[in-house]
């Protein structure tokens, strides 16, 4: 697959240097490669710090701003960034309230995290709360396995939890919301294509034309089952179908519906999926509250979609719609 | 006669490490493509590049030197499962190792058995999770054993290694129940592990490298 | 390629439906394939159509709202909409003070929108003004040809020129200003893969691993060019070179920088662009005063980005800093 | 004798070119594929298919009528450079046809002139361009020559499919100066023209639908 890159062991570095270039708003330690709100710390506020493997974007860099994440830190694609870089970015947004880690559910991301808070806690004092994002009903969930992938929800945790963290709130209380949305937000997601990982050069798995792959996560792993390629309307069912079946979302204040592109889909067809979703919505008698339509947890240059629906109340609608600042997210500011 | 496993040794060690993971890159990638997110072989070579580097810079004076300095970069270079996992390993090893100029045998051993520890006590695998447990585990239990029977270290490496073969082997029809493989459920089964694999080049290096009796 | 589609001749109405779905503030005509800000006619303030073939978007409906567009029309994928959709949404956004068609150069939608312009002038007496963008310097400029295509500057036409109405300029003045940007812009653009028409089924073209088009529009045609597959680096100077060739972008206010994807390449490749745009422009004394990285104005499935420019001054750049409240544009409401 | 085109006839002819497109639809989004944007096909048989059913749901009465409503619905179904340009020229050839009930064989080649100007003020496209105009004025101008020297119509109108096709096929190797093609520069030439395939099916519909001498 053809990408826009120069060298491809570079990619991450050289795309923190377009980040840096094109949002003079925020900073960036390219050395301990974080992206920084520019006036972090905001003394009093609680520091939101987040990061993963890069290849996700615009999550997580593109979500660093005032109303969301004051830090995010960048790993190699599809790998977890490393204790020290996470140390430096939760020592560099300690504004005395505390910090709390957004971390999805990947055995990579929860270790280095881990490690990362014990460092922190040994050397700094910086008291640090971790909350695990894990949406993705396509993985049974099990105490003996590694449980559910962290996906979509992880996008609306990050936009909520900052809103709170921006009013001042106690970090005990950011990181009760940010738990409220992660256990009242369900994904799943579909693959049309393969991504390519730049350094090993050809696509992670063949998908031939006229099959697609359900229940995919973010790191271009192939999904749970290889199936005929189906139409829209179908493939909305079967996403939805199955996050329905996991969790009651009727009542409340209604959902967040969420139609996410996995980064090669363009958006007339992400609205395409996104008009099936809010019929099997209407039909199930499931309110709309908010709606997102865009690439905005992607898979490098993977096609395909994923939905998530949070099962909102009034006080997270209001974090919701409260003023956001970021690259990828915007409004109110 | 007790083999002497000293610093020299040791880097020696890792360095053969570092050697087979650099020319296994590609094979560890191609695995972490059919049931993870095809890194793995890239993880591991950047991290033991950088070891190897480091340890090039700046010789390790002790046993426990060695092994801490490889955990410590291996922990801020690697990153994803692989990188707390193989730095926990041998950082524990390194706590292991404690002061001493030289290991024995039965030191060595006790130093593999801390980073296995290492490797539970991050991971929390089991048995038959098909993780790179499931080829260090029965590796460091065929090295107890051997050493026990009175074997001499170059043999009950060479025991050790074969076990670890076997075990990384036994991983292809297991159905993961950790790491990214186990998201696939069934549709990991037929699949060999790749960080079974990269351990088991581990096991294979002390082999090489410390088994001359 | 796998696409998230139903039926191939129902995506442009499937997607307007999921648009109406997703934004409630909007008004979507289905019958007639138009999108309207929800509260068109703003009595009083200019009204701004524009339009086009779909498979562009967020181009042209994603860009309806307070701040910029009061309706998009959506003609088929990659043709242009019809003179009885122009004519409608033209008399229903007229609040009195004349309607500003915003029209990229094609010659399917100058005919269609000069069309609609003669019965609208016959029919209603409302007064129209049409501008045409024509900014792509791959193509070469000739009174004997078609001329340039309109590409990346029509965003930013839509941003300018709807600030500008916004502020209930009259029509003459709100024409001049979308004038200006065109003529101060200049893209040019690159094509990592070709994208499928639905109805087409296949690839428009084929593209071999390691080959691009250089030179390339919005329509899934070849560009000028064939050439080996090259560095981020290499694609940038190929880019902005015969942009700064047609025009000298120093002195002024300094530029706005858009990277533009083309609906495949994932965002953390367009930074990867970006930061070697800003290079190029850093090294030939320009200063970028804004810009803009990201999938705005598509092709279908397309890999691929371009790159557009439009020197500014002090009354373009407080135009585009306006508040807008769009789709896929928003910031300060 | 002289042939009478009536409103059948002219029902017929539209008809028939309906029938054309369907059965070039592929062929001619394939022509676009190549140097526009892959569907002039799609477009053409998007058009006549409205057209068709709209003449069917409610048959026209005059020549003009036929004519005006084929444009009118052209002009609203079609879009693209081919909705106007068709449209404009069914329109104009309407106007032509006026009140008459039927033509005559110069009265039907004054229809078709006033189509082709109609392509001509909307278009602005000049002998060369790589355009239907390449098709559509050589066949107008068989059309009229072969009238003058007091050919038959049916005669006449294979006289000017002769001249369409010659006009198609020499845009082959012609660098477009209007149109997509012509963003291609140099690599335009070496493919056929989509609208000079399209309207020399308009052609040959005429051809067989009114040449039956
Ligand atoms: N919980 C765990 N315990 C032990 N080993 C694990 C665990 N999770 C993953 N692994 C090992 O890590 C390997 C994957 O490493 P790597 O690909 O570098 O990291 P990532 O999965 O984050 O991309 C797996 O093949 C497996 O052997
Ligand atoms: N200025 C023009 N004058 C006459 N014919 C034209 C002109 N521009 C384009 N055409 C004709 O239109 C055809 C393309 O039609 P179509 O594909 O339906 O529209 P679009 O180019 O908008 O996709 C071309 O092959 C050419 O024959
Ligand atoms: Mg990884
Ligand atoms: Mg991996
Ligand atoms: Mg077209
Ligand atoms: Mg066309």
């Amino acid at each position: 697959m053809n990408q826009l890159i120069n060298d491809p062991s570079n990619v991450v570095a050289d795309a923190l240097r377009g980040m840096a270039d094109a949002h003079p708003e925020l900073r960036v330690d390219h050395e301990n490669r974080i992206v920084f709100r520019g006036d972090a710390p905001v003394q009093g506020k609680v520091g939101l710090v987040s990061g993963g493997g890069s290849g996700h974007e615009p999550l997580h860099a593109g979500f660093v701003g005032p109303g969301m994440l004051d830090a995010a830190c960048a790993g190699e694609i599809f790998t977890s960034p490393v204790p020290d870089q996470i140390m430096a970015a939760t020592k560099a947004v300690d504004g005395g309230a505390g910090v709390l880690h957004i971390v999805k559910n990947y055995t990579g991301d929860v270790m280095n995290f881990e490690m990362a808070a014990e460092i922190a806690a040994a050397e700094t004092g910086v008291e640090v709360v971790a909350v695990v994002t894990d949406d993705d009903v396509a993985v049974q969930d099990s105490l003996y396995t590694a449980g559910r992938r962290g996906v979509g929800v992880t996008v609306l945790v990050e936009k909520i939890a900052g809103a709170a963290a921006g009013q001042h709130r106690p970090l005990a209380e950011v990181a009760d919301i940010a738990r409220r949305v992660n256990a009242n937000g369900r994904s799943m997601g579909v693959a049309l294509s393969s991504c390519t990982v730049p350094t090993a050069g050809k696509p992670t798995f063949d998908l031939p034309d006229g099959q697609m792959e359900v229940g995919i996560g973010i790191h271009g792993e192939p999904g749970r089952r290889r199936a005929p390629l189906a139409t829209a309307a179908e493939i909305a069912e079967m996403l939805v179908g199955p996050i329905l079946g996991d969790l009651d979302f009727t009542g409340g204040d209604g959902v967040i519906a969420f139609v996410n592109g996995m980064g090669a889909t363009p958006l007339i067809e992400l609205y395409v999926v996104y008009h099936e979703v809010a019929a099997i919505l209407a039909k199930a008698g499931i309110t709309v509250a908010r709606s997102l339509v865009g690439p905005y947890i992607t898979s490098l240059d993977m096609a395909g979609c994923s939905v998530t629906l949070v099962k909102t109340d009034d006080e997270m609608l209001r974090l919701w719609d409260a003023p956001v600042r970021t690259p990828a997210l915007r409004w109110g500011a | 006669m007790t083999a002497t496993v000293d610093t020299a040794a040791l880097t020696a060690w890792v360095r053969e490490f570092g050697r087979l993971i650099a020319a296994g890159r590609d094979l560890l990638t191609e695995l972490d493509s059919a049931i993870g997110d095809a890194d793995h072989g890239v993880n591991m070579d950047r991290g033991m590049t950088a070891v190897l580097a480091a340890l090039a810079a700046d010789p390790p004076t002790t046993p426990a030197d060695v092994l801490k300095r490889t955990g410590m970069t291996l922990v801020s270079k690697v990153g994803g499962a692989s990188g707390p996992l193989y730095g926990t390993a041998f950082l524990r090893m390194a706590a292991a190792a404690g002061a001493a100029d030289a290991l024995d045998a039965p030191g060595y051993a006790k130093v593999l058995r801390a980073g296995l520890d290492g490797v539970v006590a991050r991971g929390k695998p089991a048995a038959g999770d098909k993780t790179m447990y499931d080829a260090l585990a029965p590796a460091v239990d065929a090295l107890d054993e051997a050493l026990a029977a009175g074997r001499p270290l170059g043999e009950a490496l060479r025991a050790a290694l074969r076990a670890a073969e076997q075990g990384r082997d036994a991983t292809i029809p297991m159905v993961a129940r950790k790491g990214r493989a186990s998201y696939l459920g069934e549709r990991s089964a037929g699949h060999q592990d790749p960080g079974a694999t990269s351990v088991t080049m581990l096991v294979s290096a002390a082999a090489t490298v410390l088994g001359g009796d």
